[in-house]
């Protein structure tokens, strides 16, 4: 029996976040589960990003790690330098968009989930108001943004869209906050991307809806949480450590969705009627199955220039540098 | 004349580290007698009368109030009994009104209206006026006076203890407080009087114990005796008498003029046109009622207070907007009123404290590096001329006691041969022996050709030491006067006007 | 009855033999803990305390030390001065994020010319950026009395933000596909900071942090000016007899520790950390309080208060790493070394007596 | 186009965690110490609040015991710096320190468990909201009309007076931090039972710290302390409400708004007070300095 195969993990917040880091654990618990005695698996949690990360990561490839993931964009740099030091040991860089010969990287798209909450959201709204927490203005949330938006409209042209932004990935307060206030402004239904349970909680003292980030949240089912979009990195996980154990290993940038299981949308509770149930459902299948892009023209950009023509769809370079809002989308973003 | 004892010590002992503060001490104080207690700083005054109020648990001896035992476990207690205490330190909450701090001091105060209006009452009965509704901080040293007395006043005590309460009081407010303390007496109170003003004690006190190393030494009714001779039964030996020969005024050395400065804090007094000429081998005694500037002319002259161009001249070099290194040395030293804290750090070492001041002069300095081993010879110069008693000069300035700090203060400037020395208050609170030493020493310093300014309210002391004599009035200066001829009468007049004074007559 | 009584000068037996305690009671309540929650106590302060200097990856790991010590021993030289002073502070995070900023900037507007003048340019920038973010809460006690304590910690959470503006907008790196962050300076030459001998761990950071140290000694002990800035401490109104002006003084503590703040942040920019982002401040500036304290606010404890706590980050993750111990022990066990510190600094002031009996 | 009222019935839950806390650190600072380690105590209240919440059903129950865990903590504190003189700010920093690491240690099995639903009060506004503007008054009135009030004060203005008049310095600060520390617990656990209703690590963010700063903000005075949390819970709310009404606003700029507010009004109540000259009012005397009794 050889040595098992040391896996390390480097996360950006605590493991019990209930978000973002939690759900890379759940990933990094898959590999245990599913490879048994044949990995050891190991982690470093509340790592600041910058000179900390480098230095995690030279610890785990110190301690015998022949694979390493590096669950922040903010990890990005310091994989690469650790990445050149340790050609023998494999990196996969989460979000990120450098790679080397042993640095892979992976990213979902979520816009493929916002999608299907979108259209659950245009449904549902009766004051045609639809309210979203951004944490940073960088191309994955704006991704976000504009599909959800895109399908809420598709399904309701009235529907509007209130942006608010936290500057926080987690901050229970300030989220609780930006919720009261875009529950102010008469929205009804609340999307987030930032990973605390407290929109949530506001939403359900004014009798709104909203939706699970990053984790089931199905404490709040199922109201004011009517579904989820949830981040599964076991599948991605299973499978790279897979091939590093048959050996099969190699760089390359993943993005994964709905189709491969890396993009999950929750139970969708009985709050929702089964008609907008189904739709959303037929949507998510059409995403999976590749029948469907959720960025799809005719589509204009928010300035009214064209971006998408007839039947184009959006290229993968377009959307990961996506820095524009979609047309009907009346805000600016803060630069 | 014999009434019943209120108050009687027996064998009280009371030991601290290395210290026996006071050693087999009995002595009785009757009913309506002024008695007072008397010793030289560290004689262990304060360690008895504090035993007394229950901060402080003997170690041997019992102590009997009205003839039943008084061992009280905590102020509170001792109060409770009928003993009240105006402490040496005030001890007073700034930020807070008169009311309130009357009522701290009370075991049962009244409702806020109430306590108010006996305050009133009683303030007014007995001369000592007071607006309940005042904050400490706004109020001048009389005043707080007024406060700790009035708090005491409340009580109805049977014994009112006093820890030198009139060393920041003016003649008139200490002769106030003497008939208060009169009336009282009149009413059946024992009062212990603690006082390093041995006329005051001559004149008001029915009997004295005396202390020298926390043992009583002797017992004596003063107004038998003089003020050397009960300096005398202090010290155990003889009074120094002091030397003022051998001084003639020369040529101007320091000029004010125009003296003008806002307040500086909202407590504070403004100057107001300030002007005077100061010749050397001179000493000018500048009396007055404290906070009528006294503090805002010694940091105007000291340099912690800027001032316009032109308005403080010595010997033809301009200082008005000079800082206090420059004016040190330019030779404009001055040594401030409160030893603990603004001419020493409490906190640093004799030999750092040298530096506070002497840098410049002595060369303790250069290029702003400290020469450590300087300044430690110059501390122990100051300690061995002026007899400063410590173990050494690595002690802190805060272990010190007051007398000796005071003559360590004193001497530190003395010794780096100004060309003006100004001094607040230089005995404040300081015993017979050791104010008597830190005077002979300003006597020398003008001997040897430099001017002093001594800002005093001791009248007492300004007499004996200046030649002329101003006084301050809120921040304004009188005209000096030569000292010689001039009456304690005269002087008061000079004085006139200072606030308070009018109403307090009773 | 026992009861303490203050000694006259602060024993320096116990000043040196405190700190040894404190680690010890440390590593006892500490093994308490760790055996309570399951692990093996001597195992995970072994991992803490001695595989980081003497272990199986120490090559590696004592290096990082003085990477993690230096940026805390720089700033927190400067806060002592201020602290000792009675000057309280506590925005050196803000002072190190701006410094970095400024420095940064330096760099950027200069890529991608080569130049010697570059990195110079940068240290004086990022030490200008730091002063002037700390001139701020001076200039506002002196004009208009405002706390120092508050104006400076809010002034952090300023600039966090100005950093989120800067790594989203005006410095974010044009080739970098829309995501957040700067340039990376590890990757810029001139204007990078890196490990000055391979393996060592010191770039200038670690020099910086060292002369930190010595002129911060040598001011508070040799000169006058340090003389000043005890007494302001210990007693404003004899400082200001003795010649200190307060607000000076206020000025000049503020700027110094908010210039030594500012250049940590630019070594860290230029050197370890990289780049600026959202993130970029990563708590030293707090974390730099507690070395002062730990330190007694003196020079050479901090060089050592700032060594040992980087000891337990680097310990802590060694210890997540080879048994799983979640990362708030070492919080735990930081704030634990900290207690046991200040409490048995007791001793180095005050005597425990017998109480003297009749 | 925003209605006023609404967005204060926004800021009245947004200031609540910060009033509270501030409220309690106000009795502490006037009772002349200076606790730093707001933000320690308001996650152990979080966690224990929500411990006990979740695992009574009762979201009161859970109030109580943060205020009990926050005393606890306190206690801590105040063991270092009334028995063994320890430095009051660098055991405020170890207690944040301390506080938010062991939190994070025993609230991992708490992790995404839901709290217990609580009845709104009036208005469909917390209970513990109106409990929090119920105790301006009451500290305003605990500290100017009582006697207990005026000891505490009397004690944090000069600690050798309060002691030669026979007050127990040592015993009135350790039942002021104590107090600190429940009024402190109770404002975390008010984010983790009422706002967020579940338990993570690091719930706090920062709100002890903003507690602390409202309490130099008010002058030390109850009713200061509800202007200031107001003023930040205003600003932040009317910022996030700004930017929800899609009015175009420099975000940036706006999310730095309550920080640079707060600085603001502190300029100018210093300023008035510097240049009005008026009287006291300000730090209370003894802030910070540790009292030693000898007898
Ligand atoms: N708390 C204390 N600890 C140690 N020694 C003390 C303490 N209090 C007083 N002493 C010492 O006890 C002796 C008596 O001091 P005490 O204050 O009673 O003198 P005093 O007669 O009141 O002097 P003064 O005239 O200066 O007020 C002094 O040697 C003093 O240093
Ligand atoms: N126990 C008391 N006895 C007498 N007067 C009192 C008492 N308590 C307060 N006062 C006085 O009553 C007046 C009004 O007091 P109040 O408490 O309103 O002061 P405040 O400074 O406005 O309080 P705050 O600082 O909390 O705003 C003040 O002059 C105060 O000093
Ligand atoms: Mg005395
Ligand atoms: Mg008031």
């Amino acid at each position: 029996q050889d040595e098992p195969l040391k896996v390390g993990f480097i996360y950006v917040g605590p493991v019990g976040d209930g978000g973002w880091t939690y759900q890379h654990d759940l990933g990094r618990q898959a590999i245990e589960a599913e490879y048994g005695d044949k990995v050891e698996t190991t982690f470093i949690e509340s790592v600041p990003e910058g000179a900390d990360a480098e230095r995690a990561l030279t610890q785990l490839a110190l301690a015998g790690n022949k694979l390493i993931f590096a669950t922040s964009f903010g990890f990005m740099d310091p994989v690469m330098n650790v990445a050149a030091k340790f050609p023998d040991v494999k990196f996969e860089h989460a979000t990120g968009y450098k790679r080397a010969d042993n640095v892979a990287t992976y990213d979902a798209r979520f816009y493929e989930g916002r999608a299907v909450m979108g259209t659950i959201a245009g449904h549902m709204t009766e004051s045609n108001k639809i309210g979203y927490i951004g944490s940073f203005p960088i191309p994955e949330v704006i991704q976000g943004i504009n599909s959800s938006f895109i399908h809420a409209r598709k399904v309701n042209p009235d529907v509007e869209m209130k942006i608010v932004w936290a500057y926080s990935w987690f901050d229970p307060a300030k989220e609780a906050d930006a919720a009261s206030a875009l529950l102010a402004e008469g929205v009804d239904v609340i999307l987030q991307h930032t990973d605390s349970t407290a929109p949530l909680a506001k939403a359900q003292e004014a009798g709104a809806i909203g939706f699970g980030q990053a984790s089931d949240m199905s404490n709040f089912a199922p109201s004011p949480r009517v579904s989820s979009i949830i981040d599964n990195w076991a599948p991605y996980y299973v499978q790279r450590v897979g091939a590093v154990l048959d050996g099969t290993w190699e760089s390359k940038a993943t993005w994964a969705g709905i189709n491969e299981g890396e993009v999950e949308i929750g139970e969708i509770t009985d709050a929702v009627p089964a008609d907008v149930k189904d739709a959303a459902l037929a949507l998510k299948d059409q995403i999976a199955s590749g029948e469907y892009h959720p960025f799809t023209g005719p589509l204009n950009k928010a300035d009214g220039s064209v971006w998408l023509a007839d039947g184009q769809t959006a290229t993968d370079e377009e959307l990961s540098g996506m820095n524009f809002y979609v047309e009907g989308i009346d805000a600016e973003i803060p630069q | 004349m014999t009434k019943a004892a209120v108050f009687r010590a027996e064998g009280i002992g009371k030991s601290y580290p290395g210290v026996r503060a006071n050693d087999d001490v009995s002595f009785s104080v009757g009913s309506g007698r002024i008695h007072a207690l008397l010793g030289e700083n560290g004689a262990g005054k304060s360690t008895l009368v504090k035993m007394i109020y229950g901060l402080v648990r003997p170690d041997d001896g019992r102590m009997l109030l009205n003839g039943q035992p008084h061992d009280p476990s905590d102020p509170r207690a001792a109060r409770a009994a009928g003993v009240a205490m105006v402490f040496q330190h005030f001890s007073l909450f700034d930020a807070l009104t008169v009311a309130e701090n009357i009522a701290l001091g009370m075991e049962n105060p009244p409702p806020r209206r109430e306590l108010a209006e006996r305050i009133r009452k009683v303030s007014h009965d007995f001369g000592l006026p007071l607006n309940p509704a005042r904050r400490v901080v706004t109020l001048s040293a009389g005043e707080r006076q007024r406060v700790e007395i009035i708090r005491c006043l409340l009580q109805d005590p049977r014994l009112l203890i006093m820890d030198e309460p009139t060393s920041v009081l003016t003649p008139q407010e200490a002769d106030l407080l003497f008939a208060t303390l009169r009336k009282l007496a009149d009413q059946g109170t024992a009062i212990l009087y603690i006082s390093h003003k041995l006329d005051e004690i001559r004149t008001h006190c029915d009997s004295a114990t005396i202390l020298r190393h926390g043992k009583v030494v002797d017992s004596c009714n003063p107004r038998d005796h003089s003020a050397r001779e009960l300096a005398a039964m202090m010290v155990g030996g003889e009074m120094r008498v002091i030397d003022r020969s051998g001084r003639n005024a020369g040529d101007v050395l320091l000029r004010l003029s125009n003296l003008s400065l806002p307040a500086p804090t909202a407590e504070g007094t403004a100057l107001k046109n300030i002007a005077l000429t100061l010749h050397a081998g001179e000493i000018l005694g500048i009396g007055g009622v404290a906070g009528n500037g006294q503090e805002e002319l010694l940091a105007a002259l000291s340099g912690e207070l800027r001032s316009a161009p032109g308005t403080v001249v010595l010997e033809g070099d301009d200082l008005g907007g000079a800082g206090p290194e420059t004016r040190r040395k330019a030779g404009l030293l001055a040594a401030p009123e409160d030893r603990l804290g603004h001419a020493a750090v409490p906190d640093f070492s004799l030999t750092e404290n040298t530096l506070l001041t002497a840098g410049p002069r002595k060369g303790l300095v250069r290029n702003g590096l400290i020469d450590n081993a300087a300044a430690r010879r110059f501390a122990q110069d100051v300690i061995r001329e002026f007899d400063v008693r410590t173990p050494g000069p690595h002690t802190a300035a805060r272990a010190l006691s007051g007398g000796n700090l005071q003559k360590f203060v004193i001497g530190r400037e003395v010794m780096q041969a100004p060309r003006v020395l100004v001094v607040n208050q230089p005995t404040w609170g300081v015993d017979a022996g050791a104010a008597a030493a830190v005077r002979q020493s300003l006597l020398d310093l003008a001997r040897s050709g430099a001017g002093v300014i001594v800002i005093s309210q001791d009248l007492d002391e300004l007499i004996e030491l200046s030649d002329r004599f101003c006084a301050l009035n809120e921040g304004r200066l009188s005209d000096p006067r030569p000292t010689e001829g001039l009456t304690l009468d005269e002087i008061g007049l000079m004085l006139g006007g200072a606030h308070g004074m009018e109403v307090a007559q009773i | 009855m026992i009861r303490l009584v203050p000694r006259a000068e602060a024993s320096a037996a116990w000043q040196f033999a405190t700190p040894l305690l404190a680690v010890l009671a440390t590593m006892l309540t500490g093994g308490l803990l760790f055996a309570v929650m399951g692990y093996d106590p001597v195992a995970a302060i072994r991992t803490i305390f001695w595989d980081p200097l003497f272990g199986m990856a120490s090559s590696y790991s004592r290096p990082q030390l003085l990477v993690k010590a230096a940026p805390l021993i720089l700033i927190a030289s400067g806060l002592a001065i201020g602290f000792r002073a009675g000057i309280w502070n506590i925005g050196a995070e803000g002072q190190y994020i701006i410094g970095g900023i400024t420095g940064a900037a330096v760099a950027l507007a200069a890529y991608p010319s080569e130049g010697m003048w570059i990195f110079p340019a940068m240290v004086i920038a990022g030490a200008m950026g730091g002063w002037a973010w700390g001139m701020i809460p001076a200039l506002l006690r002196n004009w208009f009395g405002a706390s120092e304590i508050l104006v400076s910690l809010m002034l952090v959470y300023v600039a966090e933000r100005v950093a989120a503006w800067m790594a989203f907008g005006p410095m974010k790196n044009p080739e970098g596909f829309g995501f957040p962050g700067s340039r990376n300076l590890q990757q810029y030459p001139a204007a990078a900071n890196p490990e000055l001998i391979a393996g060592t761990g010191a770039h200038w950071g670690v020099v910086a942090a060292a002369a930190a140290v010595l002129v911060t000694w040598f001011l508070m002990s040799r000169h006058i000016r340090g003389f000043h800035i005890r007494a302001a401490g210990l007693a404003p109104r004899a400082a200001r007899f003795a010649g200190v002006r307060p607000g000076t003084l206020v000025a000049f503590c503020l700027g110094l520790s908010g210039a030594f703040a500012g250049m940590a942040g630019l070594f860290e920019v230029a050197g370890p950390a990289g780049q600026i982002t959202d993130s970029f401040g990563s708590g030293y500036g707090f974390t730099a309080i507690i070395v002062a304290f730990l330190g007694r606010l003196n020079p050479v404890g901090i060089l050592l208060a700032g060594l040992l706590l980087a000891l337990t980050y680097i310990g802590g993750e060694l210890a997540q790493l080879t048994l799983q111990l979640p990362a708030a022990t070492v919080q735990v066990f930081q704030g634990m070394l900290l207690f046991f510190l200040l409490g048995f600094d007791l001793l180095t002031r005050f005597r425990i007596a017998r109480r003297i009996t009749a | 186009m925003i209605d006023p009222l609404s967005v204060f019935l926004l800021l009245l839950a947004a200031a609540t965690p910060i009033l509270f806390a501030a409220l309690g650190e106000l009795i502490v600072e006037r009772a002349g110490v200076l606790n730093l380690g707001v933000e320690g105590m308001m996650i152990t209240g979080a966690l224990a609040g929500f411990a006990a919440a979740h695992a009574t059903g009762s979201p009161i129950i859970g109030f109580v015991a943060a205020a009990i865990a926050g005393a606890a903590t306190a206690m801590i504190f105040a063991a270092l710096t009334q028995f063994l003189l320890a430095n009051q700010v660098a055991s405020g920093l170890a207690l944040t320190l301390f506080g938010l690491g062991l939190a994070a240690l025993f609230g991992k099995p708490l992790e995404g468990i839901k709290a217990p639903p609580m009845t709104p009060g009036p208005f469909r506004v917390n209970w513990i909201v109106w409990l929090g503007l119920l105790m301006v008054p009451v500290v305003w009135w605990f500290l100017n009309r009582t006697r207990p009030g005026l000891i505490l004060r009397g004690v944090g203005e000069n600690h050798d007076a309060a002691h030669a008049l026979g007050y127990s310095v040592r015993g009135v600060r350790i039942a002021a931090i104590g107090f600190g520390g429940a009024m402190a617990g109770i404002g975390g656990a008010f984010i983790s039972i009422a706002t967020v209703l579940q338990w993570t690590e690091g719930m706090t963010a920062g709100a002890g710290w903003i507690a602390l700063a409202i309490v130099v903000f008010s002058n030390w005075s109850a009713p200061g302390v509800l202007a200031g949390a107001w003023l930040f819970g205003g600003v932040t709310v009317l910022q996030l409400r700004l930017q929800a009404a899609g009015v175009d606003v420099p975000v940036q700029l706006l999310s730095m708004a309550p920080y640079l507010a707060t600085i603001f009004v502190l300029v100018l109540i210093s300023a008035r007070q510097k240049y009005s000259r008026r009287a006291g009012g300000t730090a209370p005397g003894s802030l910070g300095q540790n009292f030693h009794a000898l007898r």
